[in-house]
């Protein structure tokens, strides 16, 4: 363990970045729960913290060259060793700024949006619990370490999804959550055991370097990394196990925009990342995982569509970028994936907390409502709501149009033309989901408009709820210019040899460019213009209509399949075994006895003479029992 | 020369099986505690020829004693007998059941 | 096998201090109720720092047996009165120290028949404790039976629903258990030929044949299983929880079906390893049957204990799972999953019974935001809860991620099957959390009021053992490994 | 005269008994309340400590008597001190006897003293004339005893069956040994020991032998023998009940290892016939006590299955299976002795004791109800109790000798009795009495004598050492003899 | 075959007849006489064993004193038959089926032992060397059968009897039938004391 003085700063710093937010939670949650104000500022303080610490740790290691690694052994019980510490290299630095940086403003923001909440103290509890765990994860050493703090930022979104947790649909949406990613994270522990026990060393760095796995068999690296992949789809709500995202959006939208936008569904994305070189040695999985990326992609967006809820639109969308980031990485594009991750983390959260200020001032969450309630005349919001959703269907002088470059750069690397072609696609729905959101909330249907007169004042937004706005805003309207640094500092970072995928003629770029503006067009005729009913393209059709608002009837065929099989099918037929069959079995026996004792003391009480014949009986059979 | 010991024994068997069979079978007291009486003279005649045969005197005392027994079991059954036949008037072993 | 005679008998200290404390309770006139639960709280104290200062004076470098006290008892049959504590029963012998202490103070609030309850309570923990430290098959069997009989007056008296039948079903089938090891055990005693009943001398590799250690593997595995609630015999257990009051119950699941566990460890495993290899493939199979059945059937169960009773049968099936894989790991993911699971069923029941005690009712429908109204009871359940799931930061984890390695590494489709279980574990208690704390709150819970400090402690220790345990597991590793290496590198292949 | 150094407590039990039958014939005496029971209570209870010093004080006594028809060594000297133990327990408990007539507790008493003497004589014949003898005076002694009872109906149903199924046994037992002494041509046991294992499994010798056990089973009511155990002790006054589970079990006990050890050394034939017998009547004494109603009923098919048990000891034929047999007679006759005090001090006017009306024991008497629960626990095994301590050499003496599966099956008969026992005792401490019973008025000595029993069972069951020494040490004549 | 063993097998024969017929007669009188007779066949064996005392004392005691009490109770009762089948099948079937068994048996037991086939020479053993070896050998059990007889006595005494006159009735009578129900404490009255 290198012990060189700017080594020992590091540690300190990753420590205070992850401890830090330990502790507060843990002086909240058991000692100060009766002062709000002394929480908040808690765990704002270790946020704040956090942040300062990842920047300074960007700072110092920015020129490093190899990662560098502080492990102890843990358990070392005969023969397994299991070392945690934590790991610093590039990908992580980038991760921990991001995460660092958004935990801060989300939290700052809470302040306004949680304010007179009677869980307030127990909110920034749980907000400081996922900052740890978060940090932690994005720092962990080895994957077992990684999968440890994997669970627990499963366990803080229960408990922040089901923060309020009298109404029945939280914790129900709470539960669902937990099950599915828990549902994922058991194929990714199968995949660390597997792997443990075929390579005896789970440490992250060596599983970088490609040396050591070269004389596995290629179908164990390929079950390996599909079983792995299985968390990855739990975590970030990819193509089977995405329904729970919608549904996380009943918590408040602080959490969503923290967790359910930005960090946790990404830590799918920065294992994968983390795992590349591991990932880029079997094609076959490389080629699945790109399949389940498409697909959830393209099912996100058409969801997306229909959607009249507004944090349920960006949590769809959430799920089309995440499609968007895997597909990029199984196209080779490791750069492209980051630099998606990071953008979409900025724009994402700031139109979470745009639709955050919605809510929390008119109390709704529908669309039609909040622009019939006149949401446009809050200038804040309403202007970084229009910069964050040119940013989410890449416009190009914002940041996710570079990003979105990016990723299409990688798809066209790809032999298979198919793949560009649902990326196009891909990007065409997005500007019209997006942009038909935002028609609806600038252009109000007079019609129906409430009584509640126009000429009002235009509501006013807390400071501590806008200033995030407006550094978000800024962010991703400047985070665009520095792609090709970013690209420097990770690139080389890596190890040589992972094609990073190769320069390919202009063309997609300006495909996509008119595929998205074709999208604000459409979203325009249908939603902006004067006379448009306001009704999409596929509400006309019922069918589809149907379709889509169900989730592709996904949630329905879960329910069966936990109703049917599990609930009505295995436990009850368990459970009957239990009573009738073993229970009934021994009940049975034991009867048997009793019944027999009661015989048998009938039997006892006959008249003298037959127990006479008995005992003669039993001598005469035991001598013949002589001859026997 | 009288007769071989083991025909005494298949006399005395056949003695003592009648005694049990009347003990067993007839549903009198009376006639159970003779049927025992006839076991007990079945035993003593096996006794006597066995006293014979081995030459020793053990068994002829065993007789001797056996009177005695049979003495003393007549004497007390036949009390208890008749103090049940007095107290319940009947013979009739069925009708002794109260013990549960 | 190393052995270190004990400098000051603290084995027999703890046994006594048991004894002594049942005897003075004895004589406390029956109405000073205060008196006698402060009497009961002092001697378990005494207890359970004997066990802490044995746990942590116990030599982690040399391990073998340590603390040992060795007097002839009927030498004509080779008895002896022989205690020692290795790797394995040092983890049970602390988890009884802490489960017989928070069990005292949970049961702080009885009010009828308080000195029978508390003599019996201490007879109970008393046969606990001799099992654990005793070396010698005759005692193990004995103190065995000891904490059986105590156990049908305890549910019968002192229990809720359907105790009767549930004390009976409870006493007879760990009577048949008995019925099953003690001619196991005299039957290696015959054939061992040597005239002891001494486990470290019949411990002697090569001195039963293989078939004799089949059979008797069989036997004693049968037996010690009923206890250990191994699947098809597990049906007493979630009856005896629900019956039982919740202090009994809380070391009836948190200790007693470590006791069959710990037995199947000690006597089976150690006696008979050709009979261990020979019969793993079964051990294995019940054991995932077991997982698998109570974690379904937990899923039906409308009663709190049932649930938790249920959840107990699917752990002890990672435990056995453990055990029957014959490797190292297994060993020591099978004694640490037991320590993790006592302490996590003690705390379930401990909080079950103080909502028992306030809304008089265990059905689950019938309860309903409870984290309002006793923010802090519920939230020990629900830490319990997590616990129970296998999160990590919690001590299950750490059991469960070593039987799986180990399962992985023998049985891969077991492993499998157990991992998945997992996500049912995961269904059936968030959805009793979901149904019992959180919610809409139930109208007639309005007036309960929550834990005070004084009934907090015991939850609060059991809570922060989990959270230490979870946080720092080599703690617990570092003593059971000392056990486990020496006994896997010695077993003949 | 060294007859009378060894035989000092038969002619002190002679003595008492002839004592009693003096007392019998006084004239005149009224009926005092209970003033004339004192008299007689008081003379007993000194007497019986008396023959306890004497017996203990001639346990070293050594020797052959009457022409080796009479061998008074340790063995039998041992059995001499339980029986004579056993009666001074049962006197001790005959303080309040309203169930005998009040003008015949002389008699009583003398018949008790006689059928002990009868008793004590049995355990040292060595004759098959004097054992036959001794089993018939103890035999009518009981038969009478049985018939003392104030309530006429049951103590005469009860006499009865007792004397048929006792004379019809006894009848087949001297059959028995006419054909053993025919073929063995010899009557003492100890000239058989000599010459059996020549001619051991010609067929007269073993059908003659095993007519000749029957009589002893019939005293220690094994399977086919067993018909007149429940009726007897239901039948019988509390205190008769007692003495016949106690002290005649131990005597029976006494004699048949005496005979098995003397003719049966290792024949296969009575082996497989004793697990046959063991197999049936602890399997029928279990099954049947689970529906029993009446408690002294109950205790009467628990002895029979408890007869099972001692046929496993008895069966192995070796000095192990015998010492344990020992031993398991003096646990039986602690664990019966406290199972009968109770019902003795729970129903002091001498009525048969339903289990029901055990109900509230707990709060009526806890030191009863404790006692109780320590009996029934030790009579089921449960270990800290002697009950367990010599189950435990049982099956350790069965299993050296390779009947593993009668011991499992065996130990699933416990299970099966521990679900009685348990009926018992959840009625003492769960049940509550339907009307509220007034508190049971139990006098310091009786309270001294169920503390002091609850202690010799749990201290004789924890630390056994004493006790399996006194055993292996009776155990000895048997095999030397041979 | 010498005259002794032609007398040997008439008198047993005798016997046999006799106790077969004793057992067989419904009037208990003649069952009492025809066992006398069977007595008197058993004394004339004991004699044809060697054993005049014990012959002579069979006839007393056995033929005597035994037989004459079972008549005079016999007589006492003078019981009208009860009119039942004499041999009930339930009982009867058995029981000859278990007699015949165990005649099979010990005829296979007599002839198989070797050493009981030997033909008995004709010894007569004194009276007063049977005496003095009694008395010798067995005195211990003379004291225990003098023992019983006193019992003997006793217990007629007392059972026979409702004990001596001016005795208090006996307690009202409670023959202990089950309790039916559930009140335990209930006392059924039995049958009044007749």
């Amino acid at each position: 363990m290198p012990g060189s003085p700017s080594h020992t700063l590091d540690l300190a710093a990753m420590i205070a970045a992850t401890m830090l937010p330990l502790a507060s939670c843990l002086v909240i949650l058991i000692a100060a729960r009766s002062r709000p104000r002394l929480c908040a500022a808690l765990s704002i303080g270790s946020a704040t913290i956090a942040l300062v610490c990842s920047i300074a740790l960007m700072a110092l290691n920015s020129k490093m060259g190899a990662p560098i690694q502080f492990t102890t052994d843990f358990i070392a019980s005969s023969g397994l060793n299991i070392g945690f510490g934590f790991l610093l290299d590039r990908l992580n630095l980038l991760m921990i700024v991001v995460v660092s940086s958004i935990c801060f403003l989300v939290q700052v923001y809470s302040l306004g949006y949680m304010a007179g909440d009677s869980g307030f103290s127990r909110y920034y509890g749980f907000m400081s619990l996922f900052t740890w765990a978060m940090m932690s994860l994005s720092l962990s050493a080895s994957l077992l370490q990684l999968y440890f703090f994997w669970e627990l930022v499963g366990l803080s979104s229960y408990l922040l999804i089901g923060f309020w947790y009298e109404k029945f649909s939280a914790t129900q949406a709470g539960k669902k959550a937990f099950i599915m990613t828990r549902a994922g994270d058991t194929a990714f522990f199968i995949g660390i055991l597997v792997l443990f026990l075929h390579t005896g060393d789970l440490s992250i760095a060596n599983l970088g370097s490609r040396a050591p796995l070269a004389h596995l068999s290629p179908s164990f690296l390929t079950l390996c990394a599909l079983l792995i992949f299985g968390g990855i789809v739990g975590k970030s709500a990819q193509f089977p196990l995405l329904t729970w995202l919608p549904d996380a959006m009943e918590g408040p939208t602080p959490v969503s925009a923290l967790l359910h936008s930005a960090t946790m569904v990404a830590a799918g994305v920065y294992l994968f990342a983390r795992l590349f070189p591991f990932f880029s040695l079997s094609a076959v999985a490389m080629s699945v995982f790109l399949a389940i990326g498409t697909i959830s992609m393209l099912l996100a967006s058409t969801m997306a569509m229909v959607s009249r809820d507004i944090k349920k639109v960006w949590a769809y969308s959430t799920i089309s970028q995440l499609g968007f980031m895997i597909m990029a990485l199984a196209a080779g594009g490791y750069f492209a994936g980051i630099f998606h991750l990071t953008t979409h983390a900025g724009f994402k959260a700031l139109l979470f907390l745009c639709s955050g200020v919605f809510i929390h001032h008119f109390e709704t969450n529908d669309v039609y409502e909040l622009s019939r309630r006149g949401a446009r005349r809050m200038l804040i919001p309403m202007v970084s709501m229009v910069l964050g959703a040119a940013a989410l269907s890449g416009i190009p002088p914002l940041s996710g149009y570079f990003s979105k470059e990016a990723v299409m750069g990688s798809l066209a690397g790809l032999a298979d033309p198919v793949w560009l072609a649902a990326g196009l696609t891909g990007v065409f729905l997005t500007a019209y989901y997006t942009f038909r959101l935002i028609f609806i909330l600038l252009f109000p249907r007079k019609s129906e408009v409430s009584s509640a007169p126009s000429h009002e004042s235009a509501p006013h937004t807390a400071p501590a709820m806008a200033l995030p706005l407006i550094i978000l805003a800024t962010v991703t309207a400047v985070l665009g210019f520095f792609e090709t640094p970013l690209k420097h500092f990770l690139e080389n970072g890596m190890i040589p040899g992972i094609v990073t995928g190769v320069r390919v003629g202009a063309w997609p770029h300006m495909a996509a460019l008119a595929l998205a503006l074709a999208g604000v067009a459409l979203a325009w005729t249908e939603f902006g213009r004067k006379g448009a009913e306001q009704i999409g393209f596929i509400d006309r059709i019922p069918v589809l209509y149907r379709l889509f608002s169900e989730r592709w009837y996904i949630d329905r065929f879960y329910a069966l399949l936990v109703d049917l099989v599990v609930d009505r099918g295995l436990s009850r037929l368990c459970n009957l075994n239990d009573r009738k069959v073993i229970d009934g079995g021994i009940e049975g026996v034991c009867g048997a006895t009793v019944e027999s004792g009661k015989v048998t003391a009938v039997l006892q009480t006959g008249m003298v003479q037959y127990r006479l014949i008995v005992i003669f009986a039993v001598l005469a059979l035991l001598s013949l029992y002589y001859y026997y | 020369m009288i007769a071989p010991f083991s025909h005494v024994l298949i006399v005395a068997g056949i003695l003592f099986a009648l005694g049990a069979f009347c003990a067993v079978v007839r549903r009198n007291l009376i006639m159970i505690v003779l049927g025992i009486e006839i076991m007990l003279n079945a035993a003593s005649i096996v006794f006597v020829a066995a006293s014979l045969h081995l030459n020793n005197l053990d068994g002829q005392s065993f007789v001797l004693f056996i009177l005695a027994v049979a003495a003393t079991e007549v004497s007390v059954g036949l009390a208890i007998i008749v103090y049940a036949f007095r107290r319940t008037g009947s013979f009739d072993p069925r009708n002794f059941n109260l013990l549960r | 096998m190393h052995m270190e005679p004990a400098s000051f008998p603290f084995l027999s200290a703890i046994l006594l201090s048991c004894i002594a404390g049942m005897f003075t309770i004895l004589f406390i006139p029956e109405e000073k109720h205060r008196l006698i639960k402060q009497v009961s709280a002092v001697f378990s104290g005494i207890c359970l720092l004997l066990t802490l200062y044995v746990f942590f004076a116990f030599n982690r470098r040399v391990g073998g047996m340590q603390f040992v006290e060795n007097i002839p008892w009927i030498p004509s049959l080779g008895i002896s009165y022989f205690n020692g504590v290795d790797g394995f029963s040092l983890p049970n012998l602390l988890l009884t120290g802490i489960v017989f202490f928070t069990g005292v103070l949970t049961m702080w609030e009885l009010e009828n028949r308080v000195k029978e309850y508390f003599a019996l309570y201490f007879v109970l923990v008393a046969g606990v404790f001799g099992l654990f430290m005793s070396l010698d098959l005759f005692f193990i069997f004995v103190w065995y039976d000891v904490s059986l009989f105590p156990m049908y007056l305890l549910i019968a008296i002192w229990g809720t629903t359907r105790k009767e039948y549930g004390a009976m079903k409870l006493t007879l089938y760990l009577l048949a258990g008995s019925s099953l090891i003690l001619p196991a055990i005299i039957f290696l005693w015959a054939k061992s030929g040597i005239n002891t009943f001494s486990f470290v001398s019949l411990m002697h590799p090569g001195l039963f044949s293989p078939a004799d250690q089949k059979f008797a593997f069989l036997l004693l595995f049968l037996g010690f299983g009923i206890l250990a609630a191994v699947w098809p015999m597990h049906t007493w257990s979630p009856d005896g929880h629900v019956a039982a009051p919740h202090g009994v119950s809380m070391v009836h699941a948190g200790v007693l079906m470590k006791i069959g566990a710990f037995g199947v460890l000690r006597v089976a495993i150690m006696l008979c390893p050709l009979g261990w290899i020979y019969w793993a493939k079964l051990m294995a199979v019940l054991a995932v049957i077991g997982i698998i059945y109570g974690a379904l059937v937990g899923l039906r169960q409308t009663d709190l204990k049932y649930v938790i009773g249920y959840s107990s049968v699917s752990h002890m099936g990672v435990v056995g799972l453990g055990l029957s894989t014959v490797t190292v790991e297994g060993l020591n993911g099978a004694v640490f999953q037991m320590f993790a699971h006592g302490i996590m069923t003690a705390l379930l029941f401990s909080s079950v019974g103080y909502i028992y005690d306030r809304t008089h009712t265990k059905a689950i429908p019938e309860l309903g935001g409870l984290s309002r109204i006793m923010p802090v009871a519920s939230a020990f359940f629900i830490l319990a809860a997590l616990a129970g799931i296998g999160l990590p930061g919690l001590a299950n984890f750490w059991g469960e991620l070593l039987v799986f390695l180990a399962a992985f590494k023998v049985y891969p489709l077991f492993g499998v099957i157990a991992v998945v279980t997992l996500v049912v574990t995961a269904l059936f208690m968030l959805r009793v959390v979901q149904k019992a704390f959180y919610g809409p709150q139930n109208p007639h819970f309005a007036g309960l009021k929550d834990l005070s400090p004084w009934l907090g402690t015991p939850r609060a220790i059991l809570a922060a053992v989990l959270l230490i345990l979870g946080l720092y597991p080599s703690l617990l590793f570092n003593v059971i490994r000392t056990a486990s290496v020496p006994f896997m590198h010695g077993l003949p292949r | 005269m060294n007859w009378i150094t060894y035989a000092g407590p038969e002619i002190f039990y002679l003595g008492a008994s002839l004592w009693f039958l003096l007392l019998s014939f006084a004239p005149g005496q009224k009926v005092v309340a209970n003033g004339a029971h004192r008299r007689e209570y008081l003379s007993a209870m000194l007497l019986a400590s008396i023959g306890v010093l004497v017996c203990l004080a001639s346990v070293h006594a050594q020797g052959w008597l009457f022409v080796r028809s009479y061998s008074v060594d340790i063995f039998s000297q041992v059995f001499k001190t339980l029986l004579a133990l056993g009666l001074f327990l049962i006197v001790c408990i005959c303080d309040r006897m309203d169930d005998v007539d009040d003008n015949r507790h002389n008699e009583f008493y003398f018949l008790l003293f006689t059928c002990t003497l009868a008793l004590m004589l049995l355990v040292s014949a060595e004759h098959l004339l004097s054992i036959y003898l001794c089993l018939e005076l103890s035999s009518y002694s009981l038969y009478i005893l049985v018939g003392l009872r104030k309530r006429r109906s049951l103590g005469l149903e009860a006499a009865i069956k007792y004397f048929l199924i006792g004379s019809f046994a006894s009848a087949a037992m001297l059959f028995g040994m006419a054909l053993l002494y025919s073929a063995c041509g010899t009557g003492y046991l100890a000239d058989m020991a000599k010459t059996l294992p020549r001619i051991l499994d010609s067929p007269a010798v073993m059908i003659g032998l095993l007519f000749t056990l029957g009589g002893f089973f019939f005293k220690l009511a094994v399977f086919p023998f067993h018909s007149w155990a429940p009726d007897t002790y239901q039948g019988g006054s509390n205190q008769v009940a007692a003495y016949i589970a106690t002290a005649s079990k131990v005597a029976a006990i006494a004699i048949i290892l005496r005979v098995v050890a003397s003719t049966a050394h290792d024949s296969a034939y009575l082996a497989r016939v004793l697990v046959i017998l063991s197999v049936v009547s602890m399997t029928l004494g279990n099954l049947a006590a689970i529906a029993q109603k009446d408690l002294k009923r109950l205790l009467a098919f628990s002895t029979i299955a408890h007869s099972g048990y001692i046929l496993i000891g008895i069966l192995v034929l070796d000095s192990a299976g015998y010492a344990a047999t020992i031993f398991y007679a003096l646990a039986l006759l602690a664990m019966k002795f406290t199972a009968f005090m109770v019902v003795v001090e729970v129903a002091p006017d001498g009525r048969n004791l339903q289990i029901e009306e055990l109900a509230g024991l707990h709060k009526r008497s806890p030191i009863l109800a404790l006692a109780l629960l320590t009996a029934l626990f030790s009579l089921a095994g449960i270990p800290p109790t002697v009950g367990f301590t010599g189950k435990f050499l049982i099956f350790t003496a069965a299993i050296q000798k390779g009947y593993v599966a009668l011991v499992i099956f065996a130990m699933l008969n416990v299970v099966i009795s521990l679900y009685y026992y348990l009926l018992v005792i959840k009625a003492a401490y769960l049940l509550e009495p339907a009307q509220e019973m007034p508190p049971l008025v139990v006098s310091f000595p009786k309270k001294l004598l169920a503390g002091l029993s609850i202690a010799v069972i749990l201290f004789a069951g924890f630390c056994p050492y004493w006790f399996i020494q006194i055993a292996q040490a009776a155990a000895q004549p048997l095999i030397w003899g041979r | 075959m010498t005259l002794y063993g032609i007398f040997f097998y008439l008198i047993s024969a005798v016997v046999i007849a006799a106790t077969a017929v004793a057992v067989t007669r419904e009037n208990l009188l003649h069952a009492v006489v025809y066992l006398i007779i069977s007595f008197f066949g058993t004394a004339m064996l004991f004699y044809l064993f060697g054993a005049p005392l014990l012959a002579a004392l069979e006839v007393i005691i056995y033929a005597g004193a035994i037989m004459v009490l079972f008549l005079f109770v016999v007589m006492m009762i003078s019981s009208r038959p009860s009119g039942e089948a004499l041999f009930p099948p339930r009982q009867f079937l058995p029981a000859v089926f278990f007699c015949l068994l165990y005649l099979l048996v010990a005829a296979a037991m007599a002839v198989q032992t070797p050493g009981l086939n030997a033909p008995l020479q004709t010894l007569t053993a004194s009276p007063r060397l049977f005496a003095t070896y009694v008395f010798k050998y067995h005195w211990f059990s003379i004291e225990v059968i003098s023992m019983l007889l006193l019992v003997a006595a006793i217990g007629a005494l007392n059972l026979g009897t409702a004990g001596r006159p001016g005795v208090k009735k006996d307690v009202p009578e409670q023959p202990e039938k089950p309790p039916t129900g559930s009140n335990p404490g209930a006392q059924v009255s039995g049958r009044t004391e007749d």
